[in-house]
């Protein structure tokens, strides 16, 4: 197999990995776990001009270059974001070095994990890698090994493997349905294949491949009630991880589940994926909205937030048609870019005032101005307040909606309301207020934090035009 | 495919819904553990019957794997770890064996009707062990959902792993990948929960998730 | 034109003049009612002078707005006076200012005496001020469905119009104007502060609205607001005459001696208007002040009930 | 060519707003940032003023921002001209005000960015033609208002309003937002041109009426929506509060009327019951709540929420006359309802500066401790009167000249073929004379508590005249509202474009008329001239001063007040607010607010002071708003069980919800 952009998306991750696992020293290892992510990013970004052919193993189309950029940008941004906070757990001794090592070697696993997920053309490739990713995922909730770390670990692990389990039970039916048509053997699991004929599969056990996929891969995207894990996760691993997290890995795990919408949309006799969608969407949005009300924890506010906004992301695709899967596509990018920045933030608030707990934080604009108007902006952005990118997606989320369907509209807009209520309630204490907590200076890097905000700012008042083709072609690929 | 293979293959099927069924039954950790190697033994022999009658030698390693694994060396693993930790022995249950029992029969007759929509351009081999299969799966998931201690939860979860497995090989000519990744799943399934029964020993004295919960996100 | 302006100057010089003179009228009349001599019917004038020649005795703390407004009280009220038709239609300027705005003007009158009622910062002026504006928020809604009903009758808000409409045969009888009439007067009584809201002639009681207000005030201010008061109730006289009794009151371009005529007709309706009002203050006592607002509401309920009976009365 | 300057404007104003995060906290900024915000915003209302007067066609452009297969669609015709003005006049006062005021700001970082970009966001706002552009500058100047609020966060109560005000106002977004989405349509066409042709049908108008109301009246502050506005517009700082009690609720007003005359199609029957009723209730509920108060700022707010209603009745009246094809009459509702949005704008402007100003002298809010600044403060005591003045409705000044107007158009009602309006017009002009009585009541009482009699507190014994820049900006509006008040004439001509662009028709026009009057409709019926009036009164005031310093003798003493002979020391012994309006109070209140006096009268001999209670309720707040936080809070406990859960009980969950589903699929055929 000879040596393109794709094999660099996978090959620079595990090399680096297994460099990150053995190299001692931390200064050196945050370098080179960034200049991995450069790379990747890079790579990934040539994809966009030499597309690789469809092989039976991988497979890139507008649909994943999309995601597979966003992934390793954010995922760049986020290693120059771990560098500053590792060290400062460093010095706190939150992390002894052989962690961190592990921790750097995780973090390039994760990042070949999920691209791996993203451009594999074998749906059982598909399940392999993002099952790694989640296991990845586990190991580093629990790094810190304290007791709420290792139980949200824990709680992860098992509802994590449920979910493999489950995602794995729909991959089998998935084959079952496809082998009648096009016969034994690998060919049956290629996706590309597979949506060719989907045509002409059995329409009941694709159906029933689709709820299993739906609560598997569900789960890892944290839709309600298959969330319970996330929260959890998010508040106790360490920051960069939560980032990713929220930005990244609920991400690859909706697109897992958008393949198999594609697969359903193809065959007539299925049920239509998008009621179900739209279901566990709304149910997503509204139960987050209201527990971001009694959170202590910031970052487990935000984990919530996240909840919320998969689930409006999930009732887009479901309402499909070119208007709301062009919101969800953007929704899905800016949620990933705000909520990651969201985390910088967060991670440097906690940092400085050596707390998470929202009752000891106060008057941030106070204390750290720069900090706390990234946070407020940031948290503007998730709310889906002007001038930032979210805006325009829930703009048209709801006005695409309510023409169609206007019961789903007002739901819609009832979460949304009540989200932005919670999260300023909050916010509020954090940000204003008489000062509380330590106010001595954060050493951190604002850069990828104004960074996000930045591109989210712009995506929301301009979007370039080849964006808007790319996005309204994949938008048409979902139907 | 002859009748006799059909039979022989819906027999062992049948078999491991039945001793899911014994699973739910049992309210004492050795007697589960029992149960379970025999649960796997069973999806081992009807892994092997389908490797013959399918003659998919690969599928050999796949009952190997069920039968080493799953049915010896995890059980043992498991006794030692409750010798070690000194759990309690029995298991504490959430809901009556009557009702575990009745949710189980409507379970496996959920399964039924729900396969039972499949066209039947699939082989009727395909669709009864996909049918056992499913009611296994259930079956497991019921199991974790209604024992208290991890040990429980934990057995159910590898049962319900070998509904998948019987569903695979059920599967005529999935491609091997599907197998082995079964198997690794499992093998990193076991590493982790390993590596975390035993930082749970070494922070808590005991494996029983009620502690865990003790430490419950925002109670701080 | 020439004559125009002179007749405009001489209905404003007119009520000028007439309006102590009618307050003398109503005083003697009352006094007679009552059996006693009552003061002489010039005795207004004779106050007015005598304070005019006093000096100014002005509170410590009176600002400049205290002294400004008698002025401006003045004028607006003598303004408003000058627009109503009293003898003769189409004045040169009653077009500038309709109903609505001559209202308007007496609630500018009403709004800068009562802030010079608060100006010194005595409790008395509070009072005064407080209820006057009581009584205002009431009184003034009533006073405009009072003109509702006669403006939608009329089809106009311009009293020279309104007035020939009301001579007119076109008019009939009709509830709504009827109730529009009653809502007037006791618009009217509220307004000037005779009883049984308000009684003129009181002082050092704890009841009384108008005069507190004015309590500080002394010499020339006091005659200005003095004069003011009595115009306001010339006003509102006339105004009752023009609007249900616009007998007399000729149409433009008609000859002096006519006019005459018009304005003799006009001091007799004044001379009805006065009896009337004497004889109402006689027979009733004065009420509670907060009893009032029911008065008024009262009124107000008149007002709307005739904007209402309207379409019912009539060939609207 | 304007509507490129206004546009420009607008960016010039973005650009300020960067630019005062950089330099925010040098000493500079404060003059730099307002002095450059006068300039822009004088050049915009050049601009805006010319393409109004000039009666020129509608300019449009499109932008390459927005949704990208539609653009940003901005376009100035005669409404949005005649908004912008509104704005830009506004602005410009703030501004000339602000260079005074700002120099007070403690924290000038917090208030620079966000004024100039609350600015950019007005002006966007009434440029923009198209759902997107629009919704994205409404809430922008709603987010930066906001932060403006809570510019003085560390006071609780202004976060407490700034977040009522936020959700308000995304509640408001959210509802114009479905309006639009209604409008657009599903392929989503979201320029206002595709939806003015799109001829909506009547349930979909109606629905899109319903949201504006509720979107654009939250905005507005109309009642029940207006619980926000005394909370936030106070917490401001005063030229900020100016210009959301000014400028910003009148850029509701222009999503209302843009709406609801030109997007929602032919109106129904009932659309004018509708906003009348509501037009009715808010200007009585909005005056009487303020004749409540006794904080000078939240008392002016509350007088916003009674002006609105005063607009509202007035397109009101428009719209019921529309729907009958009598667009004369229309255009006279319509143009008295724009000519007090203008003149609105002007002395609430004008009242608020006098506000800040009192603010910064004293450091007062509260009236109870203020009184006798007339002494100490006279310019702006002046000024603040003749704001009081116009605000009252007096004539010869704007207030009255718009009220005037909005008469004449009720007293049009009786043409109405409609019963229901027939009778319900005049029921709601009795409710407009109602609110015109009380605001006077209530203007007494602002003005005389806070200006007459004594100080109440050593700091108001202390006050200070304000400064050059302020007065300025206070007697340049308080000019304008004396023009305004005494040559309407001009105004209505102005408007006569935005009539004709919505109703296609317009009032007659008024610059013919012999001195400077109006004539509505035609001269037999009414007129109305202020200047005449004006000059009258002039003239007869002066006559009799004249006559009396002639005549009269001018001898004048000094001497304690009078007072029926009472030795009055204490200032204490002064009315104050809440005893000026008890009265009133007991007229109205016992049954608006459930107001309730407890006297407390110890016996004879008992040295303990008598005291007197007055208990109050907002009806609205503890119907309304209350209950429904309740909902929410007691929501939000219950779900919040969920994050304490086991494990397991998590995993009975994912259990539940796979057994569910296969349920489903059972039963699916």
């Amino acid at each position: 197999m000879r040596i393109d952009a794709l094999t660099g998306v996978l090959l620079i991750p595990a090399i680096a990995a297994a460099l990150l696992a053995v190299l001692p020293g931390y200064r050196m290892t945050a370098r080179l776990n960034i200049v991995a992510t450069t790379a990747t990013l890079i790579c990934a970004a040539s994809l966009f001009f030499r597309r690789p052919p469809t092989g039976p193993y991988l497979l890139v189309d507008d649909l994943n270059a999309t995601f597979i950029v966003l992934t390793t940008f954010v995922g760049f941004t986020t290693s120059v974001f771990s560098a500053s906070y590792i060290a400062h757990e460093l010095e706190i001794g939150r992390l002894t070095p052989p962690f961190v090592r592990f921790y750097h070697a995780m973090y390039q696993v994760l990042m070949f994990a999920m691209n791996l997920a993203l451009i594999a053309n074998n749906i059982g490739l598909m399940w392999v890698a993002i099952e790694m990713a989640t296991l990845t995922t586990v190991l580093m909730v629990g790094i810190y090994r304290t007791h709420e770390a290792l139980e949200a670990a824990w709680k992860y692990f098992i509802l994590g493997s449920v979910g493999i389990a489950l995602a794995l039970f729909g991959t089998i039916l998935v084959y079952m349905a496809a082998r009648p048509v096009i016969g034994e053997g690998l060919d049956a699991m290629i996706w590309s294949v597979l949506v060719r004929r989907a045509g002409d599969f059995d329409p009941a056990l694709l159906n029933l491949a689709f709820i299993f996929l739906l609560l598997g891969y569900g789960t890892k995207v944290g839709l309600a009630p298959l969330h319970a894990w996330l929260p959890d996760a998010h508040a106790e691993g360490p920051t960069p991880i939560s980032a990713v997290l929220s930005g990244l890995l609920l991400n690859v795990a909706l697109y897992a589940l958008l393949r198999f919408k594609m697969l359903l949309a193809a065959n007539a006799g299925a049920l239509a994926p998008g009621p179900l969608m739209i279901t566990l969407g709304l149910v997503s949005l509204v139960f987050a909205a209201f527990m971001l009300y009694r959170r202590r924890d910031i970052k487990r506010m935000f984990a919530y937030s996240s909840i919320e906004h998969m689930g409006i992301i999930t009732f887009a695709f479901g309402m499909g048609g070119p208007i709301a899967n062009f919101a969800g596509l953007l929704h899905m990018t800016m949620h990933s870019l705000t909520k990651s920045a969201i985390f910088f933030a967060v991670g440097h608030v906690a940092q400085v005032k050596g707390t998470q707990r929202i009752a000891d934080m106060g008057g941030l604009t106070e204390t750290h101005p720069t900090l706390g108007w990234g946070l407020i902006l940031g948290v503007v952005a998730i709310a889906g307040l002007p001038p930032l990118g979210i805006f325009m997606s829930e703009f048209l989320v709801v006005s695409s909606t309510f023409a169609r369907s206007p019961a789903l509209a007002i739901i819609l807009v009832f979460g949304l309301l009540v989200g932005l209520a919670g999260l300023f309630l909050r916010l509020n204490s954090i940000a204003f207020g008489e000062p509380r907590g330590p106010s001595a200076k954060a050493q951190a890097s604002y850069v990828p934090m104004f960074a996000h905000l930045g591109l989210v700012f712009a995506a929301g008042i301009y979007m370039p035009p080849a964006l808007v083709a790319w996005f309204q072609n994949v938008a048409g690929l979902l139907g | 495919m002859s009748r006799i293979d059909f039979d022989v293959a819906h027999l062992l099927a049948g078999s491991l819904v039945l001793i899911s069924f014994l699973e739910l039954y049992q309210d004492r950790l050795y007697a589960l553990l029992n149960v379970y190697a025999l649960h796997a033994l069973t999806l081992a022999a009807s892994v092997a019957w389908q490797a013959l009658v399918q003659d998919a030698p690969h599928l050999y390693v796949t009952a190997a794997i069920a039968l080493v694994f799953k049915a010896i060396v995890i059980p043992v693993a498991l006794h030692r770890m409750i010798v070690q930790l000194g759990i309690h022995r029995e298991i504490e249950k959430v809901v009556g064996i009557g009702s575990t029992m009745l949710a189980g029969m409507g379970l496996v007759a959920l399964a039924m009707v729900v396969m039972l929509r499949v066209t039947h351009n699939a082989d009727p081999l395909a669709q009864e062990d996909l049918a056992f299969a499913l009611s296994v799966v259930l079956l497991g998931l019921l199991m974790m959902v209604t024992r208290r201690n991890a040990v429980g939860q934990v057995v159910g979860f590898m049962s319900l792993e070998n509904g998948l497995v019987l569903a695979a090989t059920g599967a005529k000519g999935m491609p091997l990948v599907v197998e082995i990744s079964v198997a690794f799943s499992i093998l990193i399934a076991f590493i982790v929960i390993g590596i975390f029964l035993f930082r749970i020993r070494e922070r808590f004295d005991t494996v029983d998730v009620q502690a865990l919960d003790r430490f419950r996100g925002e109670r701080r | 034109m020439i004559r125009d302006l002179t007749v405009q100057g001489a209905q404003m010089l007119l009520v000028l003049l007439v309006a102590p003179l009618f307050t003398g009228f109503v005083r003697k009349l009352k006094a007679r009612l009552l059996r006693r001599q009552g003061p002489p019917l010039i005795q207004p004038y004779l106050d007015l002078i005598r304070l005019t020649r006093k000096e100014v005795v002005l509170a410590e703390q009176a600002s400049w707005l205290f002294r400004v407004v008698p002025y401006l009280v003045f004028a607006a009220t003598w303004v408003a006076a000058s627009l109503i038709p009293t003898f003769r239609a189409d004045l040169l300027f009653s077009w500038s200012a309709d109903l609505i705005a001559i209202i308007a003007l007496l609630g500018s009158a009403r709004f800068y005496l009562a802030l010079a009622g608060l100006d010194v910062g005595t409790s008395f002026g509070g009072i005064g001020s407080s209820r006057e504006v009581m009584i205002a928020s009431l009184a003034e809604p009533a006073m405009i469905m009072m003109v509702f009903t006669v403006a939608l009758i009329a089809g106009s808000t311009q009293l020279s119009t309104v007035a020939s409409f009301m001579a007119s045969p076109a008019v009939g009888l009709r509830v709504s104007l009827g109730l529009a009439l009653i809502a007037l007067i006791m618009v009217a009584i509220a307004e000037n502060g005779r009883i049984p809201i308000d009684n003129p002639a009181t002082h050092l009681e704890l009841t009384m609205v108008h005069e507190a207000m004015v309590l500080e005030y002394s010499g020339r201010h006091l005659a200005l607001i003095e004069l003011a008061g009595s115009l306001k109730l010339v006003l509102y006289v006339s105004l009752v005459a023009c609007l249900f009794a616009p007998w007399g009151i000729e149409a433009a371009g008609t000859a002096p001696p006519t006019l005459a005529l018009g304005a003799v007709a006009y001091l007799g309706k004044l001379a009805v208007g006065g009896f009337l009002l004497a004889l109402f203050e006689t027979s009733i006592a004065k009420m509670r002040v907060f009893r009032v607002p029911e008065f008024l509401g009262v009124a107000l309920m008149l007002g709307l009930l005739a904007t209402l009976l309207r379409f019912v009365s009539g060939s609207f | 060519m304007t509507l490129a300057v206004a546009l420009a404007s607008a960016a010039a104003l973005l650009a300020l707003a960067v630019f005062a995060v950089a330099i925010g906290r040098s000493a500079a900024a404060t003059p730099i940032i307002y002095g450059a915000s006068v300039f822009v915003t004088a050049i915009s209302l050049v601009a805006a003023a010319a393409q109004l007067l000039g009666a020129a066609e509608p300019l449009g452009v499109t932008l390459p921002l927005g949704v990208p297969w539609i653009g940003a669609h901005f376009r100035l015709d005669a409404l949005s001209a005649f908004f912008l003005v509104v704005v830009d006049f506004g602005a410009l006062g703030a501004s000339l005000f602000a260079l005074g005021y700002g120099a007070h700001e403690t924290a000038p970082q917090r208030v620079l960015p966000f004024y100039a970009a609350f600015l950019a966001g007005m002006t966007l706002v009434v440029l923009a033609d198209d759902a997107f552009t629009f919704l994205l500058s409404w809430e922008f100047m709603s987010l930066t208002s906001w932060a403006l609020v809570m510019s003085h966060h560390r006071v609780p109560e202004n976060v407490r309003a700034g977040y009522v005000y936020l959700i308000m106002a995304s509640f408001g977004t959210l509802a114009l937002l479905l309006g639009f989405g209604l409008l657009a349509g599903p392929d989503g066409s979201y320029t206002f041109a595709a939806m003015r042709a799109a001829h909506p049908s009547a349930t979909i108008g109606a629905f899109a009426l319903i949201l504006a109301l509720i979107g654009a009246g939250s905005k507005a502050g109309v009642v029940p929506l207006h619980a926000w506005l005394p909370l936030a517009h106070p917490a401001a700082p005063s030229h900020v509060s100016a210009l959301m009690s000014g400028v910003m609720t009148k850029i509701a007003v222009y999503a209302f009327v843009r709406i609801a005359f030109e997007l929602a199609g032919a109106p129904s029957w009932w659309w004018s019951i509708v906003v009348l009723a509501v037009g009715g209730i808010t200007a009585v509920m909005g005056v009487l709540y303020a004749l409540m108060q006794h904080d000078l700022k939240r008392l002016l707010a509350y007088h916003t929420v009674e002006n609105i209603g005063i607009i509202f009745i007035g397109l009101g009246l428009a719209l019921a006359f529309q729907t009958y094809g009598m667009p004369f009459a229309a255009a006279l509702s319509l143009t008295a309802a724009l000519f007090h949005v203008f003149n609105h704008s002007l002395f609430k402007s004008l009242l608020f500066f006098g506000a800040g100003a009192v603010l910064t002298a004293t450091g007062e809010r509260d009236m109870e401790h203020l009184g006798g600044l007339i002494h100490r403060m006279p310019q702006t005591a002046f000024a603040f009167l003749i704001g009081c003045a116009a605000i009252s409705a007096l004539p010869p000044l704007n207030g009255f000249a718009s009220e005037w107007l909005t008469f004449q158009a009720i007293l049009l009602s009786p043409d109405l073929p409609s019963w229901g309006l027939k009778i319900l017009v005049p029921a709601v002009g009795a409710l407009l004379a109602l609110s015109a009585a009380l605001a006077a009541a209530c203007f007494v009482k602002a003005y005389g508590v806070t200006f007459l009699g004594r100080p109440r507190s050593p700091a108001a014994a202390a006050a200070t005249e304000t400064d050059g820049f302020s007065l300025a900006a206070m007697l340049l509006l308080a000019a304008a509202c004396l023009v305004a008040g005494v040559l309407p004439g001009l105004f209505i001509d102005a408007l006569a474009p935005v009539d004709t662009a919505l109703l296609g028709a317009h009032m007659p026009p008024q610059l013919g008329v012999p001195w400077l009057a109006i004539i509505p409709i035609t001269a037999s019926r009414s007129s109305y001239d202020g200047l005449l009036v004006f000059l009258f009164m002039l003239m007869s005031g002066g006559l009799a001063a004249f006559a009396i310093h002639r005549l009269a003798s001018n001898r004048l003493r000094r001497a304690p007040a009078w007072d029926c002979g009472y030795p009055d020391a204490s200032p204490a012994t002064q009315y104050t607010a809440m005893s000026f309006a008890q009265p009133i109070r007991r007229v109205f209140g016992t049954m608006v607010f459930r107001a309730g006096e407890t006297a407390e009268m110890p016996p004879p001999g008992d040295t303990r002071p008598a005291r007197l209670a007055v208990e109050m309720h907002d009806l609205i707040w503890e119907t309304l708003y209350a209950p429904l936080a309740n909902v929410i809070g007691v929501a939000a406990d219950r779900l919040n069980r969920l994050q304490f859960l086991t494990i397991r009980q998590f995993l009975s969950l994912v259990f539940s919800a796979l057994v569910i589903l296969l349920l489903v699929l059972a039963v699916w055929s």
